[in-house]
Protein backbone atom coordinates (compact mmCIF):
# COMPACT_ATOMS: atom_id res chain seq x y z
CA UNK A 1 0.00 0.00 0.00
CA UNK A 2 3.40 2.45 0.91
CA UNK A 3 4.02 1.50 -2.68
CA UNK A 4 0.88 2.48 -4.20
CA UNK A 5 0.73 5.78 -2.51
CA UNK A 6 4.31 6.56 -3.33
CA UNK A 7 3.43 5.73 -6.70
CA UNK A 8 0.62 8.09 -7.06
CA UNK A 9 2.35 11.10 -5.16
CA UNK A 10 5.23 10.81 -7.58
CA UNK A 11 3.25 10.26 -10.59
CA UNK A 12 1.02 13.73 -9.56
CA UNK A 13 3.98 15.57 -8.76
CA UNK A 14 5.98 14.94 -12.09
CA UNK A 15 8.17 18.15 -12.44
CA UNK A 16 6.84 19.84 -15.42
CA UNK A 17 10.91 19.76 -16.78
CA UNK A 18 10.72 16.23 -16.91
CA UNK A 19 7.90 15.65 -19.37
CA UNK A 20 9.59 18.39 -21.39
CA UNK A 21 12.09 16.46 -21.35
CA UNK A 22 10.36 13.59 -22.10
CA UNK A 23 8.48 15.09 -25.43
CA UNK A 24 11.67 16.93 -26.79
CA UNK A 25 12.80 12.90 -26.95
CA UNK A 26 10.06 11.86 -28.88
CA UNK A 27 10.08 15.21 -30.77
CA UNK A 28 14.36 14.13 -31.82
CA UNK A 29 13.28 10.40 -32.65
CA UNK A 30 10.88 11.62 -34.91
CA UNK A 31 12.81 13.64 -36.80
CA UNK A 32 15.41 11.62 -37.11
CA UNK A 33 12.38 9.24 -38.28
CA UNK A 34 11.61 11.84 -40.76
CA UNK A 35 14.65 12.12 -41.74
CA UNK A 36 15.28 9.22 -43.09
CA UNK A 37 12.06 8.82 -44.83
CA UNK A 38 12.24 11.66 -46.56
CA UNK A 39 15.59 12.32 -46.97
CA UNK A 40 14.90 16.16 -45.45
CA UNK A 41 14.72 17.96 -43.01
CA UNK A 42 11.57 17.93 -41.57
CA UNK A 43 9.07 21.10 -40.64
CA UNK A 44 8.09 21.69 -37.05
CA UNK A 45 4.55 20.98 -38.54
CA UNK A 46 5.91 17.28 -39.69
CA UNK A 47 7.14 17.06 -35.92
CA UNK A 48 4.28 18.19 -34.38
CA UNK A 49 2.00 15.59 -36.48
CA UNK A 50 4.06 12.83 -35.94
CA UNK A 51 4.40 12.64 -32.01
CA UNK A 52 0.80 14.55 -31.81
CA UNK A 53 1.31 17.28 -29.89
CA UNK A 54 1.22 20.62 -30.99
CA UNK A 55 4.42 22.96 -32.60
CA UNK A 56 3.97 25.31 -30.09
CA UNK A 57 4.32 22.39 -27.43
CA UNK A 58 7.27 20.86 -29.50
CA UNK A 59 9.16 23.95 -29.63
CA UNK A 60 8.93 24.77 -26.13
CA UNK A 61 10.00 21.16 -24.95
CA UNK A 62 12.87 21.38 -27.78
CA UNK A 63 14.37 24.73 -25.21
CA UNK A 64 13.88 22.29 -22.38
CA UNK A 65 17.24 20.07 -23.23
CA UNK A 66 20.26 22.49 -23.88
CA UNK A 67 20.95 20.24 -26.83
CA UNK A 68 23.10 21.70 -29.07
CA UNK A 69 22.25 20.97 -32.63
CA UNK A 70 25.17 18.35 -33.47
CA UNK A 71 24.04 16.17 -30.79
CA UNK A 72 20.66 15.55 -32.66
CA UNK A 73 22.82 15.85 -36.34
CA UNK A 74 22.19 12.74 -37.81
CA UNK A 75 25.70 11.23 -38.39
CA UNK A 76 26.89 11.35 -42.10
CA UNK A 77 29.79 8.89 -42.72
CA UNK B 1 11.59 38.55 0.22
CA UNK B 2 11.53 38.30 -4.19
CA UNK B 3 10.39 40.84 -6.35
CA UNK B 4 7.18 40.47 -8.19
CA UNK B 5 8.00 39.64 -11.64
CA UNK B 6 5.55 40.88 -14.51
CA UNK B 7 5.54 40.13 -18.53
CA UNK B 8 3.01 41.61 -20.00
CA UNK B 9 2.22 39.93 -23.89
CA UNK B 10 -0.21 41.90 -26.74
CA UNK B 11 -1.19 39.82 -29.18
CA UNK B 12 -4.38 40.34 -32.47
CA UNK B 13 -7.42 38.64 -31.57
CA UNK B 14 -6.60 35.40 -33.67
CA UNK B 15 -7.40 31.73 -32.85
CA UNK B 16 -3.70 31.30 -33.69
CA UNK B 17 -3.02 33.12 -30.66
CA UNK B 18 -4.67 30.76 -28.23
CA UNK B 19 -2.03 28.19 -28.00
CA UNK B 20 0.67 30.75 -28.11
CA UNK B 21 -0.81 32.21 -25.00
CA UNK B 22 -1.67 28.47 -23.13
CA UNK B 23 2.49 27.91 -24.01
CA UNK B 24 3.79 31.48 -23.40
CA UNK B 25 2.03 31.22 -19.95
CA UNK B 26 3.46 27.67 -19.36
CA UNK B 27 7.00 29.10 -20.14
CA UNK B 28 6.75 32.16 -17.98
CA UNK B 29 5.06 29.30 -15.36
CA UNK B 30 8.19 26.96 -15.59
CA UNK B 31 10.10 29.13 -13.06
CA UNK B 32 8.11 28.61 -9.77
CA UNK B 33 9.09 24.88 -10.65
CA UNK B 34 5.14 23.52 -10.81
CA UNK B 35 4.34 20.02 -11.50
CA UNK B 36 2.80 19.28 -14.39
CA UNK B 37 -0.97 19.17 -13.27
CA UNK B 38 -0.66 22.71 -12.13
CA UNK B 39 0.87 23.63 -15.75
CA UNK B 40 -2.06 21.62 -17.11
CA UNK B 41 -4.32 23.24 -15.23
CA UNK B 42 -2.96 26.99 -16.00
CA UNK B 43 -2.96 26.11 -19.23
CA UNK B 44 -6.50 25.04 -19.57
CA UNK B 45 -7.60 27.99 -17.64
CA UNK B 46 -5.55 30.26 -20.03
CA UNK B 47 -7.30 28.97 -23.30
CA UNK B 48 -10.55 29.34 -21.90
CA UNK B 49 -10.11 32.81 -21.12
CA UNK B 50 -8.36 33.56 -24.74
CA UNK B 51 -11.13 31.48 -26.39
CA UNK B 52 -13.53 33.79 -24.89
CA UNK B 53 -11.70 36.81 -25.69
CA UNK B 54 -11.29 35.49 -29.61
CA UNK B 55 -15.04 34.90 -29.79
CA UNK B 56 -17.32 36.34 -27.46
CA UNK B 57 -15.44 39.74 -26.61
CA UNK B 58 -14.30 40.15 -30.52
CA UNK B 59 -16.70 37.93 -31.91
CA UNK B 60 -14.21 36.51 -34.52
CA UNK B 61 -13.64 40.20 -35.50
CA UNK B 62 -9.72 41.92 -35.40
CA UNK B 63 -8.96 43.66 -31.58
CA UNK B 64 -6.14 44.00 -29.48
CA UNK B 65 -5.91 40.66 -26.33
CA UNK B 66 -3.58 41.91 -23.04
CA UNK B 67 -2.57 39.33 -21.49
CA UNK B 68 -0.21 39.80 -18.14
CA UNK B 69 1.19 37.07 -16.06
CA UNK B 70 2.86 37.94 -12.65
CA UNK B 71 4.06 36.24 -9.85
CA UNK B 72 4.70 37.02 -6.27
CA UNK B 73 6.00 34.86 -3.70
CA UNK B 74 3.97 31.43 -4.65
CA UNK B 75 1.27 33.01 -6.11
CA UNK B 76 0.76 33.06 -10.30
CA UNK B 77 -1.69 35.57 -11.11
CA UNK B 78 -3.16 36.05 -15.13
CA UNK B 79 -4.49 38.77 -16.48
CA UNK B 80 -6.48 37.98 -19.78
CA UNK B 81 -7.92 41.84 -21.09
CA UNK B 82 -9.84 42.31 -24.67
CA UNK B 83 -11.73 45.39 -25.09
CA UNK B 84 -14.61 44.04 -26.94
CA UNK B 85 -18.27 43.67 -26.52
CA UNK B 86 -18.21 43.53 -22.39
CA UNK B 87 -20.93 41.25 -20.39
CA UNK B 88 -24.07 42.62 -19.53
CA UNK B 89 -24.74 40.04 -16.52
CA UNK B 90 -21.16 38.74 -15.23
CA UNK B 91 -22.91 36.48 -12.52
CA UNK B 92 -25.40 35.18 -14.94
CA UNK B 93 -22.40 34.38 -17.60
CA UNK B 94 -20.19 32.92 -15.08
CA UNK B 95 -23.28 30.16 -14.26
CA UNK B 96 -22.65 26.45 -15.56
CA UNK B 97 -23.62 25.94 -18.74
CA UNK B 98 -24.86 29.27 -19.79
CA UNK B 99 -23.70 30.70 -23.22
CA UNK B 100 -25.05 32.94 -25.52
CA UNK B 101 -23.50 30.87 -28.46
CA UNK B 102 -25.49 29.30 -30.71
CA UNK B 103 -27.38 26.04 -30.64
CA UNK B 104 -24.71 23.96 -28.79
CA UNK B 105 -21.58 25.35 -30.22
CA UNK B 106 -19.68 25.99 -26.90
CA UNK B 107 -20.28 23.96 -23.61
CA UNK B 108 -21.08 27.09 -21.55
CA UNK B 109 -18.07 25.59 -19.29
CA UNK B 110 -15.15 27.73 -19.99
CA UNK B 111 -15.58 30.21 -16.44
CA UNK B 112 -16.52 26.80 -14.56
CA UNK B 113 -13.64 25.45 -15.46
CA UNK B 114 -11.37 28.50 -15.15
CA UNK B 115 -12.65 28.30 -11.57
CA UNK B 116 -12.10 24.80 -10.98
CA UNK B 117 -8.28 25.00 -12.18
CA UNK B 118 -7.41 28.27 -10.50
CA UNK B 119 -7.82 29.35 -7.06
CA UNK B 120 -9.63 33.00 -7.71
CA UNK B 121 -11.29 34.08 -10.98
CA UNK B 122 -12.32 37.69 -11.22
CA UNK B 123 -14.18 39.37 -13.87
CA UNK B 124 -14.63 43.10 -14.58
CA UNK B 125 -16.94 43.89 -17.75
CA UNK B 126 -19.11 46.31 -18.77
CA UNK B 127 -21.20 46.45 -22.25
CA UNK B 128 -18.79 48.27 -24.40
CA UNK B 129 -16.10 48.80 -22.35
CA UNK B 130 -14.44 44.96 -22.75
CA UNK B 131 -13.65 42.36 -20.60
CA UNK B 132 -10.57 41.72 -17.92
CA UNK B 133 -10.44 38.24 -16.32
CA UNK B 134 -8.08 37.99 -13.46
CA UNK B 135 -6.92 34.21 -12.27
CA UNK B 136 -4.80 33.42 -9.12
CA UNK B 137 -3.24 30.34 -8.48
CA UNK B 138 -1.11 29.13 -5.39
CA UNK B 139 1.89 27.01 -7.02
CA UNK B 140 3.45 24.06 -4.63
CA UNK B 141 1.01 23.00 -2.01
CA UNK C 1 -1.96 38.03 -49.34
CA UNK C 2 -1.79 37.04 -45.39
CA UNK C 3 -2.01 39.71 -43.24
CA UNK C 4 0.73 40.86 -40.53
CA UNK C 5 0.64 39.09 -36.99
CA UNK C 6 2.05 40.45 -34.78
CA UNK C 7 2.97 40.25 -31.01
CA UNK C 8 4.61 42.75 -28.15
CA UNK C 9 6.41 41.68 -25.16
CA UNK C 10 7.27 43.91 -22.21
CA UNK C 11 9.46 42.56 -19.68
CA UNK C 12 11.76 43.16 -16.30
CA UNK C 13 15.46 43.23 -17.53
CA UNK C 14 16.23 40.22 -15.32
CA UNK C 15 18.15 37.38 -16.52
CA UNK C 16 15.38 34.96 -15.94
CA UNK C 17 13.44 36.57 -19.08
CA UNK C 18 16.25 35.77 -21.29
CA UNK C 19 15.11 32.50 -21.05
CA UNK C 20 11.71 33.44 -21.60
CA UNK C 21 11.92 35.66 -24.45
CA UNK C 22 14.18 33.17 -26.04
CA UNK C 23 11.45 30.66 -26.11
CA UNK C 24 8.25 33.08 -26.39
CA UNK C 25 9.94 34.18 -29.94
CA UNK C 26 10.39 30.41 -30.98
CA UNK C 27 7.25 29.22 -29.63
CA UNK C 28 5.82 32.13 -31.52
CA UNK C 29 7.95 31.34 -35.00
CA UNK C 30 6.51 27.70 -34.67
CA UNK C 31 2.97 29.29 -37.39
CA UNK C 32 5.92 29.56 -39.85
CA UNK C 33 6.42 26.32 -40.06
CA UNK C 34 10.53 26.62 -39.45
CA UNK C 35 13.02 23.67 -39.02
CA UNK C 36 14.18 22.77 -35.68
CA UNK C 37 17.26 24.23 -37.72
CA UNK C 38 15.67 27.94 -38.75
CA UNK C 39 14.50 27.93 -34.69
CA UNK C 40 17.81 27.44 -33.08
CA UNK C 41 19.22 30.03 -35.02
CA UNK C 42 16.68 32.63 -34.45
CA UNK C 43 16.89 31.66 -30.68
CA UNK C 44 20.48 32.17 -30.25
CA UNK C 45 20.19 36.11 -32.06
CA UNK C 46 17.16 36.99 -29.68
CA UNK C 47 19.16 35.23 -26.30
CA UNK C 48 22.31 37.79 -27.73
CA UNK C 49 19.88 40.71 -28.09
CA UNK C 50 18.46 40.31 -24.62
CA UNK C 51 21.70 39.51 -22.88
CA UNK C 52 22.89 42.48 -24.62
CA UNK C 53 19.69 44.95 -23.15
CA UNK C 54 19.93 42.61 -19.87
CA UNK C 55 23.76 43.13 -19.48
CA UNK C 56 25.25 46.22 -20.83
CA UNK C 57 21.86 48.16 -21.67
CA UNK C 58 20.61 48.30 -18.13
CA UNK C 59 23.98 47.29 -16.36
CA UNK C 60 22.52 44.40 -14.33
CA UNK C 61 19.91 47.66 -12.94
CA UNK C 62 16.23 47.75 -13.28
CA UNK C 63 14.04 48.21 -16.54
CA UNK C 64 12.06 47.34 -19.38
CA UNK C 65 12.79 45.38 -22.14
CA UNK C 66 10.43 45.28 -25.34
CA UNK C 67 10.44 42.44 -27.61
CA UNK C 68 8.13 42.81 -30.98
CA UNK C 69 7.80 39.77 -33.06
CA UNK C 70 5.79 39.36 -36.37
CA UNK C 71 5.49 37.70 -39.47
CA UNK C 72 4.48 38.82 -42.68
CA UNK C 73 4.44 36.93 -45.75
CA UNK C 74 7.73 34.51 -44.96
CA UNK C 75 9.81 37.06 -43.03
CA UNK C 76 9.88 36.73 -39.10
CA UNK C 77 11.23 40.47 -37.95
CA UNK C 78 12.18 40.26 -34.05
CA UNK C 79 12.73 43.75 -32.51
CA UNK C 80 14.49 44.07 -29.13
CA UNK C 81 14.66 47.58 -27.67
CA UNK C 82 16.04 48.63 -24.04
CA UNK C 83 15.70 52.06 -22.54
CA UNK C 84 19.14 51.89 -21.33
CA UNK C 85 22.85 53.67 -21.89
CA UNK C 86 22.54 53.23 -25.56
CA UNK C 87 25.67 53.07 -27.59
CA UNK C 88 28.22 55.48 -28.80
CA UNK C 89 29.70 53.94 -31.56
CA UNK C 90 27.35 51.37 -33.40
CA UNK C 91 29.54 50.38 -36.20
CA UNK C 92 32.48 49.54 -33.70
CA UNK C 93 30.54 47.86 -31.28
CA UNK C 94 29.14 45.29 -34.00
CA UNK C 95 32.52 44.30 -35.10
CA UNK C 96 33.63 40.98 -34.07
CA UNK C 97 35.63 40.32 -31.01
CA UNK C 98 34.59 44.27 -29.67
CA UNK C 99 33.74 44.47 -26.32
CA UNK C 100 33.69 47.00 -23.54
CA UNK C 101 32.85 44.03 -20.65
CA UNK C 102 35.77 43.96 -18.03
CA UNK C 103 39.01 41.18 -18.85
CA UNK C 104 37.66 38.27 -21.02
CA UNK C 105 34.00 37.95 -19.22
CA UNK C 106 32.05 38.62 -22.63
CA UNK C 107 33.58 37.26 -26.48
CA UNK C 108 32.21 40.22 -28.24
CA UNK C 109 30.89 38.01 -30.47
CA UNK C 110 26.92 38.71 -30.04
CA UNK C 111 26.29 41.07 -32.76
CA UNK C 112 28.26 38.75 -35.25
CA UNK C 113 26.38 35.67 -34.19
CA UNK C 114 22.69 37.94 -34.76
CA UNK C 115 24.02 38.54 -38.40
CA UNK C 116 25.18 35.39 -38.75
CA UNK C 117 22.08 33.35 -37.73
CA UNK C 118 19.95 36.39 -39.42
CA UNK C 119 19.50 37.76 -42.55
CA UNK C 120 19.55 41.47 -41.57
CA UNK C 121 19.90 43.40 -38.43
CA UNK C 122 19.57 46.87 -37.76
CA UNK C 123 20.82 48.53 -34.75
CA UNK C 124 19.63 52.03 -33.37
CA UNK C 125 21.33 53.48 -30.41
CA UNK C 126 22.68 56.76 -28.98
CA UNK C 127 24.41 57.37 -25.60
CA UNK C 128 21.49 58.15 -22.93
CA UNK C 129 18.32 56.90 -25.50
CA UNK C 130 18.78 52.95 -25.31
CA UNK C 131 18.97 50.53 -28.26
CA UNK C 132 16.82 49.04 -31.36
CA UNK C 133 18.13 46.06 -32.67
CA UNK C 134 15.90 44.44 -35.43
CA UNK C 135 16.82 41.53 -36.97
CA UNK C 136 14.95 39.69 -40.11
CA UNK C 137 14.80 36.24 -41.35
CA UNK C 138 13.26 34.65 -43.92
CA UNK C 139 11.89 31.37 -43.20
CA UNK C 140 11.59 27.82 -45.08
CA UNK C 141 13.89 28.42 -48.28
N1 LIG D 1 -14.49 38.03 -23.12
C1 LIG D 1 -15.85 37.98 -23.23
N2 LIG D 1 -16.52 38.99 -23.85
C2 LIG D 1 -17.87 38.96 -23.97
N3 LIG D 1 -18.64 37.97 -23.48
C3 LIG D 1 -18.04 36.94 -22.84
C4 LIG D 1 -16.61 36.90 -22.68
N4 LIG D 1 -16.31 35.77 -22.01
C5 LIG D 1 -17.46 35.15 -21.77
N5 LIG D 1 -18.51 35.83 -22.25
C6 LIG D 1 -19.95 35.46 -22.15
O1 LIG D 1 -20.09 34.51 -21.11
C7 LIG D 1 -20.68 33.31 -21.62
C8 LIG D 1 -20.16 32.11 -20.87
O2 LIG D 1 -18.77 31.91 -21.14
P1 LIG D 1 -18.14 30.46 -20.97
O3 LIG D 1 -18.44 29.98 -19.59
O4 LIG D 1 -16.73 30.51 -21.36
O5 LIG D 1 -18.98 29.56 -21.98
P2 LIG D 1 -18.92 29.50 -23.58
O6 LIG D 1 -17.69 30.19 -24.05
O7 LIG D 1 -18.89 28.03 -23.87
O8 LIG D 1 -20.17 30.18 -24.07
C9 LIG D 1 -20.41 33.33 -23.10
O9 LIG D 1 -21.34 32.56 -23.84
C10 LIG D 1 -20.49 34.82 -23.41
O10 LIG D 1 -21.83 35.24 -23.55
N1 LIG E 1 21.79 46.96 -25.66
C1 LIG E 1 22.99 47.52 -25.53
N2 LIG E 1 23.15 48.65 -24.81
C2 LIG E 1 24.35 49.21 -24.67
N3 LIG E 1 25.49 48.71 -25.22
C3 LIG E 1 25.41 47.60 -25.95
C4 LIG E 1 24.17 46.94 -26.14
N4 LIG E 1 24.39 45.86 -26.92
C5 LIG E 1 25.68 45.84 -27.18
N5 LIG E 1 26.33 46.89 -26.61
C6 LIG E 1 27.77 47.20 -26.74
O1 LIG E 1 28.31 46.49 -27.84
C7 LIG E 1 29.39 45.66 -27.42
C8 LIG E 1 29.44 44.42 -28.27
O2 LIG E 1 28.29 43.61 -28.05
P1 LIG E 1 28.39 42.05 -28.35
O3 LIG E 1 28.84 41.88 -29.77
O4 LIG E 1 27.11 41.41 -27.98
O5 LIG E 1 29.56 41.54 -27.41
P2 LIG E 1 29.57 41.33 -25.82
O6 LIG E 1 28.15 41.35 -25.32
O7 LIG E 1 30.21 39.99 -25.64
O8 LIG E 1 30.37 42.45 -25.24
C9 LIG E 1 29.14 45.43 -25.95
O9 LIG E 1 30.33 45.10 -25.26
C10 LIG E 1 28.57 46.77 -25.51
O10 LIG E 1 29.57 47.71 -25.33
MG1 LIG F 1 -15.82 29.95 -23.25
MG1 LIG G 1 26.59 40.35 -26.17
Amino acid sequence: LGEVRRYLRDNNSIRVSRSLRDTAYKAIYARENLMKKNMKEPTIMEIADEVGLSKEEITYAMDAIQTPMSLYEPVYT
Amino acid sequence: MKKREVVTIKMDSVSENEEFARVAVAVFLSRMNPTLEEIEDVKTAVSEAVTNAVIHGYQGGEGTITLEVSVEEDVLTVLVQDEGVGIRDVAKAMEPMYTTAPDGERSGMGFSFMEAFMDQVEVVSAPGSGTTVTMRKKIGR
